[in-house]
């Protein structure tokens, strides 16, 4: 089979867009999945050096890193702002941010919902894995009913805890969004159907109608406490029906 | 006596919970013990450490740069705590997955093979406890009576059926523990 | 008949998540028994049946795998 | 009965939280504090004592909750590490305005900004000088172990009732994480007090009650600056605490140094002695108010002072304000998550101190 | 014509629940009108004693002065965790917030969102009146498009200053909140229809069931630079259209 | 041509901010220096200068777009009053960290909470000890007129841009709100300087540009800070910038007042040393630095030293750790928003300073 | 027959916002010539048609205004 | 030469500009000045008012608690600034709607019927600058010349047709002042 193993015959590797930094994500977390989609979609539309990108704090907080781009690091839940600052006076750029459900739904809620509000011409990339998985798996706005959580050890209880966020559908009332979708990385076909909903995501920038948001549903062995593939079977059966796949907002024509 | 002892391996190996029990252990026999774990991004998947103190007057730091053991489960924690182990100081590790054994002169080695004796007695979770076996053959600073108390204090109430287990596995490491270099 | 694939895993940078064994369609993938430098039973080639579809290349969270394709 | 344990620092604040009588805990994770919540959460004290305890969206969002609770006259508490705690700065000067109780433990970790999860000292200034706007002094209690710790959440909440005044516990990741053997006390009622400055409904036949931090005529909010000076002149005489070392001794030179940090330069000064050299320690366990009339005091006999920070330099000015020239007053620190070793103060202590 | 008064033939006073102390309110200013509805739900439910406020930063930050009822000052945008931490205290207890639409919708929008979606068993009366008052007539979320103000002197400008945002529509759309509901109080009949809203939420706030939301469209004759009755010309013809008056959320029986 | 106009500091601020090239502005209300914004979107500079201005939702929000703005190396500001800037805490720690530069200008009000928005200098340590967590420093400049506050936005970014730190510019509400004459100067183009540290683009060939405050590795966070302290200590080296009046002729007596507040100090001065007493006044114009060099010279000399502040204490602290015990230091002030007038400050010469 | 009503007006803490003026249904309410010592033309009684509905007084921001009206 | 001057009124009266005014007229001769207006939740609706202060030095502070003049346009504001001005200084009030006149006999009073004659006028929006007229006959610090510069200035552009209308105002309050009592 050898003979098979030479440059020309390469139908996918590793793209440039990503660096050869070894990640410090868990095994099979979905975060470096993502990464690549991400990353694979810059390359696609050939903008790498037109790219500005804003990591947040959570376990993504080092993808500046991975990323072959020029990255900020934002406050916990400010990463929203942080892209206006830069999209406001790089107009010209493709800015994105990269943010956990702890960091764009709890802490960043006014952030998240005033850049939409604004219609920030900006690509949120939205990493629902359901808990604070860099702080070591406290409950998340997106914790679902029941889940359990470091700070939830018997369950979500909503009655006092209060319920699982769907910020995608929130935001996506707002006028200021122009694009607001829903996907997963944990399966080949769904990790290639985010990248082209990021691609989209990203051309749709160009033409400055407002901020698209894509939601990707991900998941946290480690702190739910499963192997990764379990985790992405649990995922599908508890995380989806919740939070289901597809366009929440598609550009009007 | 105070020994400062670095424990050091994979996560899931039960490097933590093995300082918690001598900790507690000491407290049983009315000593002064601290224990510190290391926290931050390299605690999940990879790595995990932590210190334990256990000294008759009391501790200054839980935290410092060289140690008068090292207990080392995996080849990362071998590169990086060989060096930091105090000239005439020990460090005891487990065979499995050690590529490049320890090489220093001025300190005592032991070598244990504890996840394969943890194997044959059918229960990979003991591990940690045939290690901790073999370092207290080598530094009996606690009394095997005070660890099985100081287990029941760690493990919780409905896991004490399992201390019979535990102590086997203690003493099996004593047995099993070898000196490869004295100090 | 299916193209003839083949990919290269860098074992070193495997977390042994698995995620390509299940995403493979050919079954061309499973956890060694050795582990690596960093404890983890990396991925290994089982079988000869690579097709080269990228499946497992995709999924991998840690792009540490290649997909080769035969072109004709 | 007391208790005796073997408990993580952040775990054996969290219980004695729930023994001190609080009423309620809200907070928002952060490393390295995140195992006060999680205990609470795991432990349910709701079930027993009733005390609730809330993940709220933010730090804002929790400090806020503070000031909600605390305006009605209740016990409680929150914890964050530095970024955290910056965000609470508006409210926290809020609530020292609005003369309201409250407990907030600042496990430090190194700034600044993100910086690093590794224990630190480097939010001293923040704690004393007032980090918020305007004129305000927070009761800043500094635990040098576990069981201060615990001790010190209720002395906290003591302090905090008897001047109206939030109480800052500055500890760190050192201390939060650690394990030590700790003496609980034993558990206190919840508080049924009805405070007359405290909403809780309005009484029928008098006024009602206004929580506010707000006074638009500056004569009157200049009043009420002038009323929480006096407050802080009285805890400055009354509330100072610390612990010498050999100070009583004749001594040559001196240590200060507080917290986690404390407990290592004590035993740089025991192997100093060791080496014939004369000197003490003094380990203030109240930084705000500061222990000015020791220091002043020892200021006049020693040859030198050197203090000791996991931080740039920041206590450094508070003893030098004590010492006010009497003597010189050197700086020995680690930064960013390091910490000193014995060794590297004992060095410290020959070249910078003696030698210097 | 002085036989009729006496206090017998009384049938309109001002509440016991508003305390004597003068407005500090501009002429005409709807807040006052407000007030009177909320101290008069109070009244009306027997609750005054019961009932804890909570005031925020905005013309209405010295509202504690007016109604008599325990009251706190909260921090700008910060009323709805201060009523958290009160209610979560004091569950027993009445508790309401008094908020403008830059103390809810613009610095408090995170607080807001997550008091509703934990659904904490709290009344928000809300004063959307499309500008910040107190600071000088800023621009504020609610400020409609094309509406002037001090930051938008020639218009609020969709592209540049993002969208008015329906912040209470938002809000209906949390499983948290139990009834979002939009008033005013410029005519007699509107002033006694929000009344009427405002003792239902009270009301329902012994069900334990979630948040109530009161939106009050109000006006701002100080800063809208027009006479009280003008202003509320323009309220009617400007602010309804596009923050329409009536129920978004009823509770389900 | 620099071209003389009368104007409310606020406004001037504004107006200089457009001529000194800023790239943008974003900001959020709050008395007393709405005016800043207002009058930026007046203006209009997008049209002029091509600067952009945004009202945030709050001023977290703004200060993190200034983050965001000024990672891209651009010239870029923000403006507040004590409840916003202490908002702002945890997002300057970072800015400080990631060494970005930039502008914030605190218009002080009195404090602490809600406080009153009359004048104040509450938040004086706030700015130079470091309101948020770590060991940072902002510049501080202090004006104390219309002509400084427009002259320092200018110097402002200079430094800023020299030091790759962020700039306070801490007035208050007197100079905020007042008209004066001012010179303004001429428009300076807006920088198109390509900064290597910038995130613009990755540039071909070179590593990718990452603006970050995190640093995990201890070790490394240390450097980081050790890094930043050499930068601070370069500052207090360079740009220390005072006025001095009467200091040096033979004085007996010295006095210490920033901002607005020195304003009025320096006519006390006069009445005083027309009754005959031999007394100066040192204003700093930064307060971090701090001048230390020349009031410790000057300490060195005087019988003693009255600082004189609006608020209950708080530059007296580096007036002291300046002095260093060789003379002793007094203390004058008004708080809440009250003013202190010449009379006044007289009167504590007279019996504080020269009878107490 | 409407009932009879009437109200007293406490005009010096009458604002003259004239909020009251327009919600009258009997035109009984206008604006003084006089101002109070606040400066403001507070609101008169023009008429005697007052039917003690009450509307002035609900929409009185400041609520100066006491309803009476005639029970029979 | 300083004069320190407060100018208060109710909102709308033009109080706010009479100051700015004087200032820029102040500027016109080569004078320092500084102008502070009051500003809180009390600029809203109720009173206003605006310290103005021209001299031939440096100004110190902007504001003031003593007032060489007070320029009263309300009693609210006679109430709170009468007793603020210095033995020796100045009060000139408008008579509309003041019921309680100045009592002071350490300062000179001077009453102006200007609220009238602006309604004779035909522009009550002119009422300001009869008041100032007034002042500037009692106390002649600036040149009628460098007003009308310093109208220009606060004036847009748009509006300075209106300036022969203020300088007639202006001109015409200086002749209706009346001096009640002189210190
Ligand atoms: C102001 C502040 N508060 C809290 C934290 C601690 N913190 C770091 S990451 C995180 C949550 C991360 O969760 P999420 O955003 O869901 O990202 P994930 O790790 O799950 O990808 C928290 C609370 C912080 N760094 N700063
Ligand atoms: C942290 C903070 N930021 C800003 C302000 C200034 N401020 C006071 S009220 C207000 C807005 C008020 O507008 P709104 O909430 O709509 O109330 P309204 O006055 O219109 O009733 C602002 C921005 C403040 N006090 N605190
Ligand atoms: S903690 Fe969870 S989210 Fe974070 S890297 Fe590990 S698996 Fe991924
Ligand atoms: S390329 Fe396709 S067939 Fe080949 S190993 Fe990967 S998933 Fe299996
Ligand atoms: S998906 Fe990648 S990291 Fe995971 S086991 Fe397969 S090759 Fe290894
Ligand atoms: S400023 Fe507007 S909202 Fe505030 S009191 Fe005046 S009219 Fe009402
Ligand atoms: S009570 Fe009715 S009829 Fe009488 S004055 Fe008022 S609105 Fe008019
Ligand atoms: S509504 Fe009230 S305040 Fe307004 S004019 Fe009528 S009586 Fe006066
Ligand atoms: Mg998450
Ligand atoms: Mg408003």
């Amino acid at each position: 089979m050898s003979e098979i193993i030479k440059p020309e015959n390469i139908v996918y590797e590793k793209t440039k867009v990503m660096t050869d930094k070894v990640m410090h994500y868990c095994p099979g977390c979905g975060h470096g999945t993502a990464h690549k989609m991400v990353a694979e979609a810059i390359e696609d539309l050939g903008i790498q050096n037109e790219t500005i990108g804003v990591t947040p704090v959570g376990c993504s907080v080092l993808a500046y890193y991975y990323f072959a781009v020029d990255m900020q690091e934002a406050a916990h839940g400010r990463a929203t702002a942080v892209a206006t600052g830069i999209k406001r006076v790089m107009p010209e750029k493709y800015v994105f941010t990269y943010q956990g459900d702890g960091d764009l739904a709890a802490i960043g809620t006014a952030e998240t919902i005033h850049a939409c509000n604004r219609g920030e011409n900006i690509l949120i990339v939205f990493i629902n894995n359901g808990i604070y998985g860099m702080t070591g798996g406290q409950m998340a706005p997106t914790t679902l009913e029941g889940m359990k959580s470091s700070t939830s050890p018997y369950g979500r209880d909503l009655k006092t805890m209060g319920n699982p966020l769907k910020i995608s559908e929130l935001v996506a009332q707002l006028e200021g969004t122009y694009y607001v979708t829903r996907h997963s990385v944990h399966t080949p076909a769904n990790a290639r159907k985010a990248k082209r909903a990021l691609k989209k995501a990203l051309e749709y920038q160009k033409l400055n109608k407002g901020t698209c948001l894509v939601e990707i549903v991900s998941n946290c062995p480690s702190n739910w406490k499963m192997t990764p593939v379990e985790s992405n079977k649990w995922m599908e059966e508890h995380m989806f029906p919740f939070y289901p796949l597809g366009d929440i907002k598609v550009p009007q024509q | 006596m105070t020994e400062e002892i670095i424990i050091a391996g994979f996560g899931g190996q039960g490097v933590l919970s093995m300082g918690q029990i001598l900790c507690y252990s000491g407290v049983m026999q009315e000593k002064e013990v601290t224990w510190f774990p290391s926290y931050g991004p390299e605690m999940r998947g990879g790595t995990a450490n932590c210190t334990a103190i256990i000294s008759d007057e009391k501790i200054s730091s839980p935290i410092v740069n060289v140690y008068d053991t090292a207990i080392v489960l995996n080849q990362p924690s071998m590169d990086k705590f060989e060096p930091t182990v105090k000239p005439g100081g020990l460090i005891i590790y487990d065979s499995n997955g050690i590529i490049r054994h320890p090489e220093r002169k001025d300190i005592t080695v032991c070598i244990m093979d504890a996840s394969e004796e943890a194997v044959k007695m059918n229960n990979t979770k003991i591990m940690n406890m045939i290690v901790l076996g073999g370092f207290l053959k080598i530094k009996p600073i606690i009394e095997l009576d005070n660890v099985i108390k100081g287990l029941s204090n760690v493990l919780p109430e409905r896991y004490h059926k399992l201390i019979p287990l535990n102590e086997q596995a203690i003493k099996r490491g004593m047995e099993i523990v070898k000196i490869v270099h004295k100090a | 008949m299916a193209k003839k694939g083949d990919i290269i895993i860098d074992i070193e940078k495997c977390k042994g998540c698995e995620v390509c064994v299940v995403a493979c369609p050919k079954q061309v993938l499973a956890a060694a028994n050795e582990v690596n430098a960093k404890g983890y039973h990396y991925a290994i080639k089982v079988n000869a049946e690579c097709i080269g579809c990228a499946n497992c290349a995709v999924v991998c969270p840690d792009a540490v795998i290649t997909v080769y394709r035969e072109k004709k | 009965m007391k208790e005796l344990r073997l408990m993580k620092g952040n775990e054996a604040l969290a219980e004695a939280s729930i023994r001190a009588g609080a009423d309620a805990y809200f907070g928002y994770p952060i490393t390295p504090q995140s195992e006060v919540i999680e205990y609470l959460m795991h432990v349910q004290p709701e079930k027993t004592t009733g005390m609730v305890v809330l993940q709220a969206e933010s730090e804002i969002g929790a400090i806020n909750m503070i000031y909600g609770a605390a305006g009605c006259g209740k016990k409680v508490l929150t914890t964050s590490s530095g970024p955290g705690i910056s965000l609470m700065q508006e409210a926290l000067s809020y609530i020292a305005g609005a003369e309201l109780p409250c407990v907030v433990a600042n496990i430090q970790r190194g700034g600044p900004g993100l910086g690093t999860i590794q224990p630190s000292q480097g939010d001293y200034f923040q704690s004393v000088k007032g980090g918020g706007h305007g004129d305000y002094k927070l009761i800043t209690l500094a635990p040098a172990s576990v069981q201060e710790t615990v001790d010190y959440v209720k002395l906290g909440f003591e302090l905090a009732f008897q001047y109206r005044n939030p109480v800052m516990i500055l500890t760190d990741g050192i201390i939060g994480q650690m394990m030590e053997k700790v003496e609980l006390f034993e558990q206190q009622p919840r508080i049924t007090e009805q405070f007359d400055w405290a909403t809780k409904g309005k009484v029928p036949g008098k006024d009602h009650v206004i929580v506010t931090s707000l006074m638009l005529q500056s004569e009157e909010q200049e009043k009420i600056n002038l009323r929480l000076q006096a407050k802080y002149r009285e805890v400055e005489n009354n509330e100072v605490r610390y612990q010498e070392h050999y100070c009583d001794e004749d001594i040559d030179y001196l240590l200060v140094a507080f917290g986690s940090c404390a407990r290592i330069t004590q035993k740089s000064m025991e192997m100093a002695r060791e080496k014939g050299i004369k000197i003490g320690l003094i380990r203030p366990q109240t930084l705000y108010p500061f222990p000015v009339a020791i220091i002043e005091k020892l200021a006049a006999k020693v040859k030198g002072i050197l203090t000791v920070e996991m931080n740039t330099g920041q206590m450094i000015e508070d003893v030098k304000l004590a010492a006010n020239g009497q003597t010189k007053v050197e700086f020995y620190g680690r930064c960013g998550g390091m910490i000193p070793s014995p060794d590297e103060i004992l060095n410290a202590i020959e070249t910078k101190l003696i030698g210097g």
